[in-house]
């Protein structure tokens, strides 16, 4: 890519826009922590849209010529109708599209919410919740009749997506948030007109090797009998947290945070998401425990060798919202089962 | 699915053997080994041994199953069943075969033992009238029945149970009766249905 | 909830010692089994990666079969009980997306096996046929749709009210 | 320990000294046996025999009325009757093997307002809860009045041991609980080699002469190797080698006379509990003279010595489990 | 990818396919599928003529991948990679969809196996097109070769391959060598004494130069891979020194700890302390027994160390441990005895004069406890009548369902030993069917039945000594059924023979797993082909012979230890082996060295090196199995021709229809 191209208004720096959609904010304020280096962005650039920080309105954007934008940092995820709009809008207005954290990248906490469907969504926050007094039963609508006339509000969607579901990225940042020094470095070589691997949703500001790969816990042979929770053991300090039973996400998840939770004895989570080669996080995942869990040998009765590796399993708790955190908007299924009307099928015994 | 008509094999004795025995009796297993016939206690004393029955079954002689004691001499000891190296239900199928042999009326055969199908469903009769047995009734009436001159046999028997207090002189009935008449009624109908 | 009688798809992971050899035998020996199950051999259970059956039911498998030798019997030792230690947990996933416990089986069947093998194809395709289809791609792709979601908020406030009505009359 | 209690129509009557001997003896062994409320007969080994579907129908409204009973839970009924253990057993195994067996029983026992999930009612036997969940420590504890010297047979007949269903507790041919349960009493066990075989069951109604020569062997048997009293566990058993020794020694020209106890009738004894409350005198064969030569301590000249010849080649090692 | 050039090749089988597949219809459609070049239906693919057409099309068309739509890979994969490498295309360049066995074979409806066939064929074509070359890897073989079992396979296995001038260590568990042979008195149909043909062999292993004999001595490890094997032997503590042992027998003699011999005399003999199995043991040097031996139990006594005259007895000696490097391993474990206990209504245990077999061999042995008379258990009364049981744990579903082929003949052989020892003794056999089904076996049962041996067709159904009629008093009551009149008998008899099964031994699953091979159901080792493959098995340069691969008398023993000798040899002169290249590989650049994998591999081909952070498949050890590459977090194990890619494409393939006709709802 080249930043030397002009702009609408002429100053000759790269455009930059920042756009926030469906996450928690988390990824703009991970954008000011880099620190003083938010001076040097501000030289390079002319910001053209950034709604968190400055006065900018849909309609400006609207007016821009098409691929005026050099670079546009879009975080979150896409969970209503606006979220789209604006991601087809960037899209067409920007010439690199770089999807910022992980909602962007594969839908994060808020896919989470793909385990369950949009109304029962609006039940848990607007009716079955206990600090809601709601009698009236009041629910957003997209399309309200007021004397004034017709207002409109956007729909929110049953099922959350990342970006590059709905329109092509050239770049993934990962990370909830992505961490600083990981952000000024991809902005440096922006800067610098350093060269960036092809496009293509192409993940950059991370490490190609999972996060075992920073961590300095010792690791050894892995034979696993059962898991815990985290408030129900003290990890050994100095030890791989997975092999004292902790279900520590770092085996199958991205490098480039460096390894700062396992660092401090939390298990990784998994939010910068997964390898290169990998198309599914969770199943990856599932594989990698399952096989060194301790439990069976050849030789044991059928019947027996089922009922026990059940047992072992079972102190997985909530497999999907461990394994998919952060990955369930980008995983294989995508979403719960649902039926033709979009509601979500019985479940089972679904524990959580 | 669309096929093609296939040949239908048509129905055997040992099919309707098979049929009539709760389970997978496994009566194909069968290796003519004889552990069966050298088990049964009774075994001296039937028509033919358990293992040659089955071989009439393969062969579908069924009126000469039917006939035999065979099943009728059957005490329900189960020892042919634990000892089958096939792990046949053996104790099992001679149940079905009582039951066939009723249902065919060759039990009547005055060559077989009208007595132990008599007995059976003189038993049921009791059972289904009171929901317990009732056994001074069922012995004299089956007894008046088949051996009334044995009857007198039977006296000192029954006085001695009397006289230790081990004998009813009338049945007793259960309480939920009209449910039990209920159940085995709807019972019936299904077991004639099928 | 059974709709309209349709011809189920399984995708069967088929072990190359044993269980491969079972389908091989069922066919040697005219076996007649329900023609829904389309092989994929491995070479080991144990090679059947989690991602596979969930690539499978998502690309519109009703179910997944996988196959492989008795426990004891591995031709690569336990790479079948590695097999039954990952289907365990990703059962125990699967049933928080709503995909019903019996559309991903595994079944030991030796190579003489092979009724065993049979009796399974033709016992899951009844299965599913009584579960109805499963069309995954259907509830990722509408999932999201607009106009449900506009239906939905509306059908709920709807719920609610009427709810709120009986308690009102009470 | 709570456990439902099914009779059966034998311990009703004609072996009321059974039911007696029972519920004397569960109050010392903390057993604790609620009766079934209106079951009705397991239709013994008849019914199976006449119509197949009633048959499970009446076994089964048995124990849907447990499940009821117990509100649903995992429960346990006690059977003493060894018929009526294998037909609640083997109805509830055949049913959980068949779902369409199951079905058709539901749809029979919903005529009478009833269903039962099978599984739900596991089928125990009395000298099982007795040897196996009471535990044979905890009877020696109680013994008071040792059974020294008394030498007996203990005799299982069929169906207690075969063909075990799902919770088969001792072995199909050669089984021992009733022989330790007994050692712990202070009896002399004799190892009775027709400990498991048949006593004729209902033969003696169908043709005696198969039945009676059935029941000679095992008396025959019995006093071939001395023993003072047959030990059973079944009611028809019992009646069987009891009532029918009379006749067996006309048919014969032998002279029998060994009393048919129930088990529970000597752990009775051993507990030192009053020979009334537990039915005996209701027997044909008076048990008085046996139970007499019950001594207060054992005696010594009775075990034989054992010395083999220097040139007998030795025994094989009995290392099977159950024997040590 | 789509400039690959793929060609389908349908086969019509005959009629075997055709007949319920559209074949032409299946070749119509694969030629619009991508990557499809040429797609052709003929109706015998694995003729001479069907390969040619592969081939001249590879080299007219330019064809990169191959698929052939027939029948089990297991049966023709290999006649189409050589025709594809004859053409000059790598052989892994090749799919097969198996549209036989798995389709047209096992179903009558036309129609949805055609559907069947496309969507195989189709999951075929994703497959191929991300195939990738692979060589044959070559592996150097080590000359010299382990033994585990010196019974008379390993035996003849040893002296087969010693004499063709490799090295052989021969390992065995017992203090001698000779196997339950030696136990025997004569072998069936000949009549030959076992000890006569067996003993020169065991002395001609004791003395052959090119044999290591470690007797009294297990195998605790085994690491490495064919070519390159690393064993780990424990030499157990014999207490007598090997080098100044003469085997005079003063020891043995003078000892005066007598202890059951329940190894080789199967419990019906008595041996010393310190003793050899029998006089004619190789190697000569006895054993102390610490169990049975005064001086270890109570710390006195000494009495071998007084008479010794080389003074070759040491109660210090511990157990040594052996590493050996060899190339190959042949498994000769043998079998163990089914335990008659196991089946009370026998009486074995119980009843005093009920037998086992091996128990009636050590008897009627001129050199075994009873000097050859056959007597009662008292030890001086000959039997007036003995009853053979046949089948004794076999054919059985409680215990062995296979027939243990060796049982007949041995009983047939007694019932003739008994009538040659003792002519006025009556011998009732009691068999299922008479299994006779060897060279001169036959006319051995015919003279047994000339010889007046009662047959009895009948299981028996149980053994019991409670008389019930006058002339059973005091005698053991064979009860069965007579199944040629149907009727019961009870035959009273003196003496009852169990002729028991031969079982696995009971350790062989521990000794599966230390080889990483597989066991059947009954405990046997599996081998990788019972007809053509009878004594190689999954784990190459691994080799089984004799009774530990299923039950066998001793010509089949034999002859298939001289087949795992052969295979050996041949083997060991190639010098280097070309094996399968279906093995996993990390790729360092990817691995984060999380360490999953480490202790996944059940041959134990993962190593990490800790230096670099990343674990290493060793090619040469790996069998392909691919538990790793599933196991793999970060996806940097690739299993060669089982990639996650070539699955997942074809996953993607053989769903084609579904995948389509799914219906996009309308937004």
């Amino acid at each position: 890519m080249t930043n030397k191209e002009t702009s609408p208004a002429g100053n000759g720096k790269p455009k930059l826009a920042i756009y926030w959609a469906a996450s928690c904010g988390g990824c703009e304020i991970a954008i000011l922590n880099i620190g003083d280096k938010i001076l040097a962005v501000d030289e390079a650039f002319e910001i053209v849209f950034w709604p968190c920080a400055a006065d900018f309105k849909y309609e400006d954007v609207r007016n821009y010529p098409d691929h005026s934008i050099d670079l546009c940092l879009f975080n979150g995820a896409i969970r209503s109708s606006e979220n789209e709009e604006m991601a087809h809008l960037l899209r067409q207005k920007s010439k690199v599209l770089v999807a910022f954290g992980s909602c962007a990248q594969e839908g994060c906490i808020p896919g989470l919410s793909n385990l369950t469907s949009a109304s029962d969504t609006f039940r848990a926050i607007y009716m079955d919740n206990p600090s809601i007094d709601n009698p009236a039963a009041t629910l957003p609508q997209t399309v309200t009749t007021v004397p004034e006339g017709e207002l409109h509000i956007p729909v929110f969607y049953n099922t959350v997506r990342s970006l590059d579901q709905v329109v092509p990225v050239e770049y993934v940042i990962p990370g909830c948030p992505p961490e600083p020094p990981q952000i000024w470095a991809v902005l440096e070589a922006i800067v610098t007109g350093a060269p960036l691997p092809a496009p293509g949703s192409t993940v950059i500001g991370a490490s190609h090797l999972a996060v075992c790969h920073e961590c300095p816990l010792e690791k050894h042979e892995k034979t696993i009998e059962r898991f815990y929770r985290p408030y129900e053991i003290t990890p050994e300090p100095g030890l791989c947290l997975l092999e004292q039973g902790l279900m520590c996400m770092g085996i199958a998840t991205r490098g480039g945070c460096g390894a700062l939770c396992p660092r401090v004895g939390m298990r990784c989570e998994g939010c910068y998401g997964l390898l290169d080669g990998v198309e599914d996080q969770g199943a990856n995942m599932i594989s990698a425990i399952a096989s060194v869990v301790n439990v069976g040998k050849p030789g044991d009765d059928e019947a027996e060798l089922e009922r026990r590796i059940g047992v072992a399993m079972d102190s997985i708790v909530d497999p999907a919202g461990t394994f998919y955190r952060f990955n369930m908007a980008h995983s294989l299924l995508h979403r719960v089962k649902t039926g033709n009307n979009g509601d979500v099928q019985n479940r089972g015994s679904e524990t959580a | 699915m669309a096929t093609t008509a296939a040949t239908v094999r048509p129905t055997t004795f040992f099919d309707e053997v098979v049929a009539e025995t709760p389970g997978d009796p496994r009566l194909e297993a069968c290796l003519q080994c004889g552990t069966c016939g050298g088990s049964c206690p009774s075994g001296a004393d039937m028509d033919h041994t358990p293992r040659a029955i089955f071989a009439l079954i393969a062969a579908g002689m069924k009126d000469a199953v039917l006939r035999s004691n065979t099943a009728w001499y059957c005490v329900s000891c189960y020892y042919c069943m634990v000892r089958c190296p096939q792990e046949i239900h053996i104790t099992d199928i001679m149940y079905a075969l009582k039951r066939m042999s009723i249902k065919a009326g060759l039990y009547q055969d005055k060559t077989s033992v009208p007595e132990a199908s008599d007995f059976a469903e003189t038993f049921v009769n009791y059972v289904e009238t009171y929901g317990r047995s009732f056994e001074l009734g069922l012995a004299t009436r089956y007894h008046l029945l088949h051996h009334p001159l044995d009857m007198i046999k039977m006296v000192p028997l029954g006085l001695g149970m009397w006289r230790r207090k081990r004998l009813d002189f009338t049945p007793r009935r259960i309480e939920g009766i009209e449910q039990l008449h209920a159940i085995l009624k709807r019972a019936k109908e299904l077991g004639a249905a099928a | 909830m059974t709709s309209e009688p349709y011809t189920p798809v399984i995708v069967g992971f088929l072990c190359n010692w044993c269980s491969y050899r079972a389908a091989d035998l069922a066919g040697t020996a005219r076996l007649t089994y329900a023609p829904t199950m389309r092989p994929i051999r491995v070479m080991c259970t144990a090679r059947v990666e989690p991602q596979f059956v969930i690539k499978a039911l998502r690309e519109g498998a009703d179910g997944v079969l996988i196959a492989g030798c008795h426990p004891g019997e591995c031709h690569y030792v336990e790479g079948n009980i590695k097999a039954l230690r990952r289907y365990t947990l990703l059962k125990q996933m699967l049933r928080q997306f709503g995909i019903e416990e019996e559309r991903v089986q595994i079944v030991w069947a030796a190579a003489s096996e092979s009724k065993v093998l049979a009796d399974a194809v033709d016992q899951m395709t009844l299965t599913l046929q009584a579960l109805g289809p499963l069309r995954w791609r259907q509830t990722v792709l509408n999932g999201h749709g607009a106009e449900q979601a506009v239906r939905e908020s509306a059908d709920v406030r709807r719920a609610a009210l009427a709810a709120q009505e009986v308690e009102g009359e009470r | 320990m709570k456990y439902s209690y099914y009779p059966g129509c034998s311990l009703e009557r004609q072996a009321s000294a059974y039911h007696q001997s029972t519920m004397a003896v569960a109050r010392p062994l903390n057993i604790d046996l609620v009766e079934l409320e209106d079951w009705n007969c397991c239709g013994a080994i008849e019914y199976i025999a006449v119509d197949l579907l009633p048959a499970y129908a009446l076994i089964s409204r048995n124990l849907a009325l447990a499940a009821n009973q117990n509100g649903g839970g995992n429960h346990q009924i006690v059977a003493p009757c060894s018929a009526c253990y294998l037909n609640l057993s083997k109805a509830d195994k055949y049913m959980s093997d068949s779902p369409e067996l199951a079905a058709k029983v539901n749809t029979a026992l919903a005529a009478g307002g009833l269903s039962y999930t099978p599984g739900t009612i596991r089928t125990r036997h009395l000298l099982d809860v007795i040897v196996n969940d009471v535990g044979l420590d905890a009877i020696k504890e109680r013994v008071t009045n040792a059974l020294y010297n008394l030498r007996v047979a203990p005799y299982y007949g069929c169906v207690v041991v075969r063909p075990g269903f799902d919770h088969q507790f001792d072995d199909t041919e050669y089984p021992t609980s009733m022989d330790k349960l007994m050692r712990v009493l202070g009896a002399t066990v004799i190892d009775f080699p027709l400990k498991s075989h048949c006593c004729g069951g209902h033969m003696t109604q169908i043709s005696q002469d198969v039945a009676l020569e059935l029941i000679r062997r095992l008396l025959k048997n019995a006093s071939d190797y001395d023993a003072d009293v047959i030990v059973t566990l079944c009611p028809m058993c019992q009646l069987n080698l009891d009532a029918y020794q009379d006749s067996v020694n006309k048919q014969f020209g032998t002279d029998y006379h060994i009393p048919i106890l129930y088990f529970t009738q000597l752990v009775g004894l051993a507990f030192g509990l009053p020979a009334t409350e537990l039915g005996i005198g209701k027997e044909f064969v008076d048990a008085r003279p046996a139970l007499a030569k019950v001594g207060a301590t054992p005696d010594v000249t009775d075990i034989p010595a054992s010395r083999r010849d220097k040139k007998a080649l030795p025994m094989p090692r009995m290392t099977r489990e159950g024997e040590r | 990818m789509s400039e690959e050039r793929v060609g389908v090749y349908v086969c019509h089988c005959g009629t075997n396919i055709a007949k319920t597949v559209d074949v032409q219809d299946v070749a119509t459609w694969a030629a619009g599928q991508p990557h499809v070049t040429v797609a052709r239906d003929y109706k015998f693919m694995c003729s001479s003529l069907g390969q040619e057409m592969v081939e001249q099309d590879i080299q007219e068309q330019g064809l990169t991948r191959v698929v052939v739509a027939a029948c089990s890979p297991h049966m023709h994969e290999k006649t189409f990679q050589g025709a594809c490498e004859r053409a000059g295309l790598n052989r892994f360049m090749f799919e097969m969809a198996n549209i036989r066995e798995l389709n047209s074979w096992t179903t009558k409806d036309r129609e949805s196996a055609t559907q069947k066939a496309k969507s195989m064929v189709r999951g075929a074509v994703e497959r191929v097109v991300h195939h990738r070359p692979l060589d044959m890897l070559p592996v150097p073989i080590n000359p010299n070769t382990l033994i585990v079992g010196g019974g008379i396979a390993g035996i003849t296995a040893a002296l087969d391959i010693a004499n063709a001038g490799y090295h052989v260590y021969l390992v065995e568990r017992e203090p001698s060598i000779g196997g339950h042979m030696a136990q025997v008195d004569k072998t069936f149909p000949t009549l030959d004494c076992a000890a006569c043909i067996l003993t020169p062999r065991m002395v001609d292993v004791g003395q052959h130069p090119n044999i290591t004999l470690l007797s009294y001595s297990e195998l605790e490890q085994v690491d490495g891979h064919v070519g390159n094997f690393t064993v780990r032997v424990r030499k157990k503590a014999r207490f007598v020194n090997e080098a100044l042992c003469t085997g005079c027998g003063d020891c043995i003699e003078k000892c005066p700890g007598k202890t059951l011999d329940e190894v080789f005399e199967v419990g019906l003999g008595y041996r010393k302390a310190v003793y050899k199995p029998f006089p004619q043991a190789v190697p000569k040097y006895p054993v102390i027994d610490t169990e049975s031996c005064i001086f270890f139990q109570r710390g006195k006594c000494k009495a071998c160390e007084l008479v010794c005259p080389t003074h070759a007895i040491d109660f210090t000696q511990k157990d040594e441990y052996l590493q050996l490097q060899v190339g190959n391993i042949i498994l000769a474990t043998g079998y163990d005895l089914f335990d008659a206990r196991t089946i009370p209504q026998y009486g074995y245990g119980r009843l005093a004069n009920v037998f086992t077999s091996m128990e009636f061999e050590r008897m009627v042995n001129a050199a075994g406890p009873t000097d050859g008379q056959i007597v009662l258990r008292d030890g001086v009364t000959p039997p007036k009548s003995v009853g053979i049981i046949h089948c004794v744990g076999s054919r059985d579903k409680h215990y062995h369902e296979y027939c243990s082929r060796v049982c007949c003949m041995y009983s047939l052989k007694f019932a003739h030993l008994i009538h040659e020892r003792l002519p006025d003794t009556e011998v009732y056999n009691f068999y299922i069917d008479i299994r006779a089904s060897g060279k001169r076996y036959e006319e051995f049962y015919h003279r047994v039945l000339e010889e007046g041996t009662h047959f009895i067709r009948g299981r028996v159904a149980e053994v019991t000594d409670a008389a019930r009629m006058p002339g059973e008093e005091g005698k053991l009551i064979i009860q069965a059924e007579d199944t040629l009149i149907g009727k019961q008998r009870r035959i009273p008899v003196d003496m009852v023979i169990l002729s028991t099964g031969v079982q696995s031994r009971h350790d062989s699953h521990e000794v599966a797993q230390l080889f990483g091979m597989g066991c059947d159901f009954n405990g046997y080792f599996i081998e990788r082909h019972p007809k053509l493959d009878p004594v190689l098995t999954m784990s190459d340069g691994v080799f089984i012979a004799g009774a530990c691969q299923g039950p066998m008398a001793i010509p089949e023993t034999v002859a298939q230890a001289g087949s795992a000798a052969s295979q050996v040899i041949s083997l060991i002169s190639q010098g280097t082996l070309m094996m399968e290249p279906i093995r996993a590989r990390i790729n360092p650049d990817k691995c984060s060295g999380c360490r999953i994998c480490n202790n996944l591999c059940p041959y134990h081909a993962i190593t990490f090196h800790a230096d670099r952070k990343v674990s290493e498949v060793i090619t040469a050890m790996c069998q392909g199995c691919g538990a790793c590459v599933s196991a793999c977090p970060s996806s940097a194990i690739t299993g060669a021709h089982f990639t996650a890619q070539q699955v997942m494409s074809q996953i993607e393939g053989i769903l084609w229809d579904v995948r389509e006709t799914i219906p996009l709802m309308a937004r």
